[in-house]
């Protein structure tokens, strides 16, 4: 039954893919949208399996690579872990399906099959990466999700700077799946196998450096896949991407494909302090660093893709102080209402056609009721407000972080604010306030249709109640995800916190979130921020420069290498000396052949010359020979 | 003996051919009929049947690689006679005495195949000289013709002095004129003479001219480029490696077992190695194919010296099959050579396109030379080769012989290209149709070689 | 006479005419030089002829008639040999001298590189 | 020193300088004559070793026959002193240094060579140079060659036909 | 009986293509007989007989070398390649016109021939036969048809490959002298007697030749010169097959009688080919031609399977065998597209194109698939192959990996960067009026594409077939 989850989106894929010419728009959205639901249903029955059955069997399908010092075998595997995981990709996917149904309905009808096509590859390669039994096969997902982001983001071809967006996601991915590879290929120079199973029942075979070499390169691919600084830049830029592509990325696929695989790596991650340390401090990092640069943004989708960076920052610091729960479920909650968020935006931008500079917008609060509502929502969500899902989740990780280092919550608990802050930066400028844009957009305002408003009726649920599958025990909760998990999660950082220190935290993280929706209300509602930032905050607003940055030290110099291979290396070095060998002979032959000058005289004396060089030589062969052999 | 008696009657009869008979082109074709038989009766020979019975008092002695060596040599002649005898027609009015000095030409052939006496290799090499220094003057009128004649023949007198005082010195050691008297045979010439030893190097150098090697080749491009082209063929294929039969003899009989001390191979890499230089270095910028071709007979020279220097099996058995190649290779390139109004390698462009039989086979001919597989020019490299990596030591000079073989493709193909991918406009003679099947026999030849040489070797050592 | 005697008088001779060949620009002395070697050649072999006839006498194993003697007959065909030459040659040289009257053999430089 | 070793002396120092002069001789005809002189020197030395058959020979066909023919093609030609061309001073120095060069090696490879120290050309004693002797080897072993260089004749023959023959 | 009828069919076929005129009959009657060697080379892989598998007749025995071919696993893969690419590319250039087109498809069918040859021989002189015996076709082919410079490129690659199978000859020959039986049989060639000194030498020997023929990085000049002069079909054949020859020649040649000088030279080898890796993609980034760009990423790739080779790695030598494969079909496709751009439109710079994609989009699709299968993405043919090089030069030395790996990177950067120069971005004048590829370029594509999905998604049974060769070759080594 597992091999029905992928394979649904796999033939929607190839309906869409191969007849995108004959098949009528509904027609296609059905296929799309349809095929997701069909592995969503499945998805559902097997979560109940496992729920109440635990992990299912591995299954294998086919021998994928056996050879005689190792074997990988094309199998699925459904856990706790996966089965989450499979809800919310198949789960949201859908909604963001059908959301697509109406966003793209513009689109001529071959582009509009292609778009769908990709939409399922992505779910497709999505769940082989969960589905996986092995990194072989997690991998295969891995670089697929990259593939398809790189085809989506790049869906309208024709504008280069998309196509650079594009170009840029698959690149970044490729670092850091290629750290992913190497560590692939520890594991398998040192155990022979890539099974889960057979992993991490033998993690005890592996020295200390063999962990923490494989988690740290594990982890690089994490760092690509999952946008952390440095491998980062691509996120934001990937919103060249449609709209809900950007919330299939951001929320139910992609990106929170490096936490999958730190979760299911955590046998081996507990083991390796060195990678935690790196693991939460890189995530910390990547949290406040976003956070910054999200504040200045004016594009509605760049503030959005930020604090997705932001979030997944956060998720890493749960990883890296062994919070495992608690960022798979922050995982969830974020798919919640990051898609939610990404579908608002996505419903504003339609209606107003394509803007997405939010200094052009502005009271759309009236214009749009239901979008403006469940953008709220999602914003109070991200926000960490209670009883709001975010904060559930992004407690649980700030918790684990106090008990391990308390200055990883005094930063986190900045991040908290930071996001508030942005986030309300965010909703205020765009739904509150007056309509800042043209008078024919202004025009042309209108709420949604359904199959928009729908999918964000449902994620808005979600973000509401999404938090309470696992309410702390300390708030009366019973932490069922905890429970769900903890088969697969064995080696979890179990929090020693007493509940009044819990409390205190909690409360702490959200007054200080509150504080900074208080003071991003106070300070857009009236007054949105128009102007170009100046000073310091221009250099937020271009994103530090790392981008530049990256240019000036890594892409030029290595272009600049290339035109310096190409033209002097390639052209005078090698092939200069190629050539020369063919010059110089031509060159020796003009020259010898004038020994050649027609005279007998000369030729004769040459002769006799040469007869007494032969004479003297023969005389003294012995030298001369042993001189060459001591020469050589 | 039958080969050089008949040949020898042979020359007489066509002599007396040029006053009885009057049409010219009956010359060619008594020619021909005379080299048939002349092939029949060495080949009789060679199968034990010896017609004449004379006892040459050890002068002179018939082993089995000097007779096959002969019939290569006779069969190349009928090849010759048989493409270019209209050519050599075109010449002037002595058709009759250029096939007699060809006959006579033979005859030193044969001498230097059989020969077991230095009286007879000096007969020899001048029976087989002569006739070449006034065929490569016939055409009189042709300065250049007048010019290589008269550098062939000083230069070629000048040598025999060399060779004289080498067999003089030999003398002088050894105190007899025949190969096979073995040296301990009076008691007082036991081990090694000096005389000998420099009579020899004298005699190598002399050999060394004969053959064209370096730095005793300095004749050869000026005479093959002067003379006419019909002659060129002949006196750089059939002379040219009955030269180096000689040579193999004389080093295989005297320079073997001179002294343990003394080494004859240092001698002949370098002379291998100023051969291979000087030959393939200077036939790249030539623009004339007669040149280049003259240039690449000295680096084809080159090839053949391993065989004098490695004096093993497979040097002996690789000179049959490296004479029979590159005679056959180059008596093509010379018959389609002679055909062309314009000998330069712009001569040659587009020939493909107008005549693309001649184009072929020369191809063939030309990969032949430069040693491609599946033809006999790679058999022939490929024993070359291995008599010296057989020797165990020396094998540098086979590295470097196969990088000059390289370069020597360079000059091999820029006719290729000329031929097949540059366009123009080649002027050539009438070609006949007998004249193409002839050709193609002889690319069929080569190929069979290269590609079944069971065939010759067989018949070898039947 | 001590054969060293006989050798370096050939030698020399031999050498002189290298250098006659050598230095002379006229085809017909150079060629006369080349007799020259050649008749240097000739003394050398029948002093050797001579040499051979001795030792092999002094080894006493009784007077063999061939010993020595075919040295000597070696010189009568080299004899024969020079005369077939010397008519071959003459004739190149007179050719060429009709043709562009002169013997200088750097005359006709054609052929050349 | 006994009559026959004068003689010797005499007779080198004779051929030696005559050698010297014919290639010395600006005058063709002088270098011929001078040649003769070379040839009846090395006669008289052939004569010393008593090998009167090359020594007579020697004299009819060089002196007599070969050089008389030289002597005539110079004639013809009218080749004379002033008709000489002449080779500058750097080649004649190289072809000099080449010549005495050879001579050296020659020389100092040929003392080396000490089978032959003691060794010594009979003088007078040996009759192998008579006529008689030498002919009848020549018709039984030397036969093939003596038959043989009928070849070369003819081909000499024929080429002087070919190329001298004015067309 | 079925190696030889393998070599057999196209160079009798290849014999009377050089004499038919009508270029229809021509180019069916190629067609047909591409697709026999193609049924007879699929009947070898999946013939157990040895009987049927070896063909071994006395040929020189004078010179101690005998006709042997023999289909093992790894000859089974190589002459597979070799008999698909062939109609494959036919299909795909069944519409380009050739002066003499008889003469074309002859010359091509003796190239294939003589590749064959190579991967059939089991016998040295056999082999240095074929070698050479494929090159010549090659030369004429790209002198005859090619480009503007053709003369001079084709002729430097020429000689340089000379230069190099001469080489090798050298080399082959010194082993001949040493081994036992004085005969040039493989077997005896593996058993050769040779001291540690003499292997050292006779191994760089050997090995110059089969670099310039891969081609390793500081021997590489002639191919980007080559492939962007010579007629397409033919440059396919030369980049998807004839390269293989190199690479071939190392596992069948090159290991088993060197094990002991491959292993103490591995180092330099490995770290040359790394480097040429780099060095190719880096340059690949910076080209502006669409063949040049194929001709540097394919030296990327080979140095790649050169390092695997030599990391002395079964998991590394079993990803060369198959990616072997896979690279040639690949190249292939890549080839394909980029002769039909150049075809339709007359140029193959990235400067003058652009917005294709809208014009031709199956061709892009296409073409897109190609590219992905070229940048070794999972569940793509080549995916598989890299991951088992780099595992093996991972085993082998794991920092050199992870310099090697840069070089995945970078190959995604130049790829999608060609990607997006031709088909992405806005139509161009010269594009505004182009069109979809034609029907016969779109079936050669799509084989290509069942090709790379289906081996891309199970290659087991290419891995099978390879697996006992690999084994047999690992035991060899120590």
């Amino acid at each position: 039954m597992m091999y029905l989850i992928p394979l649904f989106p796999l033939i929607g894929f190839l309906l869409n893919g191969l007849f995108r010419k004959s098949l009528s728009k509904s027609l296609i959205g059905i296929i799309g949208s349809g095929t997701i639901l069909a592995s969503f249903i499945v998805s559902c029955i097997l979560f109940f399996n496992v729920k109440s059955g635990g992990a299912l069997p591995v299954q294998p399908l086919f021998q994928f690579i056996n050879i005689s010092s190792f074997k990988i075998d094309f199998a699925f595997q459904v856990d706790q872990l996966s089965s989450l995981f499979l809800l919310i990709i198949t789960g949201i996917g859908f909604l963001i399906h059908v959301y697509s149904t109406s966003y793209m309905h513009d689109e001529k009808e071959e582009h509009f099959a292609r778009y769908f096509a990709y939409l399922n590859l992505f779910v497709f390669s999505m769940l082989l990466l969960v589905l996986g039994a092995n990194y072989v096969i997690m991998f295969i997902g891995w670089e697929g999700v990259g593939l398809c982001s790189y085809l989506l983001i790049g869906f309208w071809f024709k504008n280069d700077s998309y196509n650079y967006a594009a170009k840029k996601a698959f690149i970044m991915n490729r670092i850091g799946d290629l750290g992913f590879l190497l560590g692939i290929f520890w594991l398998l120079s040192k155990l022979g196998t890539a099974n889960y199973n057979d992993v991490f029942a033998n993690v005890h075979q592996l020295s200390s450096t063999d962990i923490t070499g494989i988690t740290v390169l594990l982890f690089i691919g994490a760092m690509g896949k999952s946008a952390q600084i440095p491998l980062y830049t691509w996120l934001p830029d990937a919103m060249a991407g449609p709209t809900p592509v950007s919330a299939l990325i951001h929320a139910a696929t992609m990106v929170t494909a490096g936490i999958y695989m730190v979760a299911r790596s955590n046998a081996l991650y507990s083991l390796s302090a060195v990678a935690e340390n790196l693991i939460a401090i890189i995530g910390i990092a990547t949290a406040l660093f976003a956070a910054t640069i999200a504040i200045k943004q004016n594009d509605i989708k760049k503030v959005l893709a930020y604090s997705t960076v932001s979030q997944l920052g956060y998720m890493f610091l749960g990883l890296g102080v062994g919070a495992y729960t608690g960022s798979v479920f922050h995982v969830m909650t974020h798919a919640f209402f990051k898609a939610l968020l990404f579908l608002g935006a996505g419903s504003v931008i339609h209606a107003i056609h394509n803007q997405q500079d939010m200094r052009y917008m502005g009271g759309l609060k009236k214009y749009m009721p239901v979008t403006h509502i469940t953008f709220l929502i999602g914003c109070l969500a991200i926000s960490g407000i209670p009883p709001f899902s975010g904060f559930f989740s992004k407690d649980e990780i700030l918790a684990a972080a106090y008990s391990v280092n308390p200055v990883y919550w005094v930063l986190g608990v900045i991040g908290a604010g930071m996001t508030a802050f942005y986030m309300f930066r965010l909703y205020a400028t765009t739904f509150l306030g007056e309509f800042r844009g043209t008078e024919e957009q202004k025009h042309h305002l209108h709420e949604s249709p359904l199959a928009i408003t729908i999918p964000l009726f449902i994620l808005a649920i979600l973000a509401v109640i999404g938090g309470f599958v696992n309410v702390p025990e300390a708030f009366g909760g019973n932490a069922s995800l905890h429970k769900f998990l903890s088969p697969v999660l064995k080696t979890e950082n179990v929090q020693g916190l007493t509940s009044s220190k819990d409390y205190m935290l909690m409360g702490v993280s959200g007054g200080v979130a509150l504080l900074g929706i208080i003071i991003a209300l106070a300070k857009y509602i009236k007054k949105p921020e128009l102007n170009e930032a100046t000073g310091l905050g221009k250099v937020v607003a271009n994103k530090w420069y790392v981008d530049e940055i990256y240019d000036a030290i890594i892409v030029n110099p290595l272009t600049y290498l290339g035109v310096f291979f190409k033209n002097v290396i390639e052209k005078s070095g090698i092939d200069g000396f190629v050539n020369g060998v063919g010059t110089f002979i031509q060159y020796s032959s003009r020259r010898l052949r004038l020994v050649q000058n027609g005279r007998v005289g000369t030729y004769i004396l040459m002769m006799v010359f040469s007869l007494v060089v032969l004479f003297v030589i023969f005389w003294n062969q012995t030298i001369i020979i042993n001189f060459f052999q001591k020469i050589f | 003996m039958n080969a050089i008696i008949f040949s020898a009657g042979f020359g007489v009869i066509m002599m007396f051919c040029s006053f009885l008979i009057s049409n010219k082109s009956s010359y060619r074709h008594i020619a021909v009929v005379g080299l048939l038989l002349l092939l029949v009766v060495n080949v009789m020979e060679t199968n034990g049947f010896d017609i004449f019975h004379i006892n040459s008092y050890g002068m002179l002695s018939y082993t089995r690689f000097g007779l096959f060596f002969n019939t290569i040599a006779i069969g190349s002649t009928l090849i010759y006679v048989l493409l270019t005898g209209k050519d050599i027609e075109r010449l002037g009015n002595y058709v009759a005495e250029y096939f007699t000095l060809i006959f006579f030409v033979l005859c030193g052939v044969c001498i230097l195949s059989s020969y077991n006496n230095l009286l007879m290799l000096f007969l020899g090499i001048e029976i087989l000289s002569i006739p070449l220094y006034i065929l490569t003057g016939s055409d009189k009128r042709n300065l250049k013709s007048n010019e290589a004649s008269l550098k062939y023949f000083l230069m070629g007198a000048f040598s025999t002095g060399l060779m004289l005082m080498g067999i003089a010195l030999m003398y002088g050691g050894t105190g007899t004129f025949s190969l096979d008297v073995v040296r301990s045979q009076t008691g007082l010439y036991k081990g090694v003479s000096f005389l000998e030893i420099i009579g020899l190097l004298f005699l190598m150098v002399s050999m060394a001219f004969k053959v064209s090697a370096a730095p005793f080749h300095f004749w050869t491009p000026d005479v093959y480029d002067g003379a006419p082209g019909v002659f060129t063929s002949f006196m750089a294929t059939v002379a040219k490696v009955a030269a180096f039969v000689a040579f193999l003899k004389l080093c295989y009989v005297r320079m073997t077992a001179t002294s343990t001390a003394i080494d004859w191979q240092l001698l002949f890499a370098i002379i291998i190695i100023t051969t291979l230089l000087f030959g393939n270095i200077t036939a790249v910028f030539q623009q004339s194919v007669k040149r280049m071709l003259a240039y690449s007979s000295i680096a084809q020279a080159g090839f053949m010296l391993f065989a004098l220097f490695s004096l093993n099996d497979f040097g002996s058995k690789g000179l049959l099959m490296y004479s029979a190649a590159y005679c056959l290779a180059t008596i093509g390139l010379f018959a389609v050579l002679v055909k062309m109004k314009d000998v330069t390698f712009e001569g040659y462009n587009g020939l493909a396109k107008t005549q693309p039989v001649l184009a072929a086979t020369n191809a063939i001919f030309l990969l032949s030379l430069a040693g491609i597989p599946l033809t006999a020019g790679f058999l022939a490299k490929y024993y070359m080769l291995a008599s010296v990596i057989a020797t165990g030591s020396y094998t540098w000079l086979v590295v470097i012989a196969v990088l000059f073989a390289a370069v020597s493709v360079y000059y091999y193909f820029r006719v290729v290209q000329a031929m097949y991918f540059k366009t123009g406009d080649p002027q050539t003679e009438p070609i006949t149709g007998s004249f193409k099947i002839g050709l193609i026999a002889l690319a069929a030849i080569i190929i069979i070689i290269g590609v079944l040489p069971q065939t010759l070797f067989n018949w070898l050592y039947f | 006479m001590p054969i060293q005697n006989y050798i370096i008088l050939a030698a020399a001779l031999f050498c002189i005419g290298v250098s006659g060949v050598l230095i002379r620009r006229n085809a017909i002395i150079v060629f006369m030089c080349i007799e020259l070697m050649l008749n240097s050649v000739n003394l050398m072999l029948v002093a050797f002829s001579k040499m051979h006839y001795a030792l092999s006498n002094a080894q006493g194993k009784g007077i063999s008639e061939s010993i020595g003697s075919d040295a000597q007959l070696f010189v009568f065909f080299i004899m024969v040999v020079a005369a077939a030459e010397v008519s071959v040659g003459l004739a190149i040289i007179v050719m060429m001298y009709r043709n562009v009257h002169s013997t200088d053999i750097n005359f006709l430089n054609r052929l050349k590189n | 020193m006994t009559a026959t070793e004068i003689l010797f002396w005499f007779l080198s120092a004779l051929a030696l300088f005559s050698a010297l002069m014919v290639v010395i001789s600006k005058n063709p005809v002088h270098s011929v004559l001078w040649l003769i002189v070379v040839f009846f020197s090395i006669s008289g030395h052939y004569i010393l070793l008593n090998a009167q058959f090359i020594a007579i020979v020697n004299l009819i066909v060089y002196a007599g026959a070969i050089m008389v023919l030289f002597l005539f093609v110079i004639m013809l030609m009218n080749l004379n002193a002033n008709t000489e061309p002449q080779r500058n001073s750097l080649v004649r120095l190289a072809g000099v240094v080449a010549g005495g060069l050879l001579l050296t090696v020659m020389i100092s490879a040929l003392r080396s060579a000490n089978e032959i120290t003691n060794s010594k050309a009979t003088m007078s004693e040996g009759d192998i140079g008579l006529i008689q002797n030498l002919g009848k080897i020549l018709f039984t072993q030397y036969v093939v060659p003596f038959e043989l260089s009928s070849v070369l004749f003819l081909s000499a023959m024929v080429g002087a036909v070919v190329i001298g023959k004015k067309e | 009986m079925i190696a030889l009828l393998l070599i057999l069919i196209p160079v009798i076929g290849g014999l009377i293509a050089l004499f038919i005129k009508n270029e229809n009959t021509v180019k069916g009657f190629s067609l047909f007989i591409s697709l026999i060697t193609l049924v007879i080379a699929l009947f070898g892989v999946y013939s157990n007989q040895t009987s049927e598998l070896h063909y071994n007749v006395s040929w020189m025995p004078d010179l101690g070398s005998r006709f042997t071919l023999g289909l093992d696993g790894l000859s089974k893969i190589l002459s597979l390649l070799t008999a698909i690419s062939l109609p494959v590319i036919i299909i795909a250039t069944y519409k380009n016109t050739y002066a003499n087109t008889g003469k074309f498809f002859g010359l091509m069918f003796l190239c294939q021939a003589g590749m064959l040859g190579v991967f059939l021989s089991m016998d040295a002189l056999l082999f240095y036969f074929f070698w050479e015996l494929a090159l010549i076709p090659a030369y004429f082919l790209c002198s005859i048809w090619g480009g503007e410079r053709r003369i001079q490129v084709t002729f430097k690659f020429f000689i340089y490959t000379f230069v190099g199978s001469l080489l090798m000859l050298v080399s082959i020959l010194f082993i001949y002298f040493k081994t036992a039986d004085h005969s040039f049989a493989m077997q005896s060639f593996y058993h050769a007697n040779l001291t540690a000194s003499q292997s050292q030498w006779m191994f760089w020997l050997f090995f110059i030749a089969l670099a310039i023929k891969m081609p390793i990085f500081p021997f590489h000049t002639w191919q980007p010169d080559t492939y962007e002069q010579a007629p397409t079909a033919v440059t396919m054949l030369l980049s998807g097959v004839m390269v293989k020859m190199g690479v071939f020649a190392v596992i069948r040649w090159l290991l088993p009688i060197f094990p002991n000088a491959s292993q103490s030279n591995s180092s330099i080898i490995i770290t040359l080919s790394v480097i040429g890796m780099l060095y190719a993609s880096l340059i690949a980034i910076r080209q502006d031609d669409i063949k040049r760009l194929i001709a540097y990423s394919s030296i990327a790739h080979i140095g790649l399977m050169c390092a695997a080779l030599f990391s002395n790695q079964q998991v590394g030598m079993q990803g060369v065998l198959i990616q072997m494969f896979n690279h040639g079909i690949n190249i292939i496709g890549l080839w394909i597209v980029a002769d039909a751009i150049q075809k339709q439109l007359g140029t193959k710079k990235f400067s003058e194109l652009g917005g294709l994609a809208q014009k031709a989009p199956t061709l892009a699709i296409l073409f897109v698939v190609m590219c992905l299968a070229n940048v070794a993405l999972p569940l793509t043919n080549a995916f598989v192959g890299e991951f088992l090089m780099f595992n093996g030069l991972f085993r082998y030395n794991p920092i050199m990996a992870g310099i090697a790996g840069i070089s995945i990177i970078l190959a995604a950067v130049y790829t999608l960067n060609m990607i997006q120069k031709i088909f992405y971005g806005n139509t161009v004048a010269l594009t505004e009026k182009a069109y979809d590829s034609s029907f016969n370029i779109n079936v050669a594509l799509i084989i290509l594409v069942i090709v790379v999905i289906v081996f891309g998604v199970y290659p087991q049974p290419m891995l099978n077939l390879t697996q006992s060769g690999v084994n047999t070759l690992i035991t060899k080594i120590p």
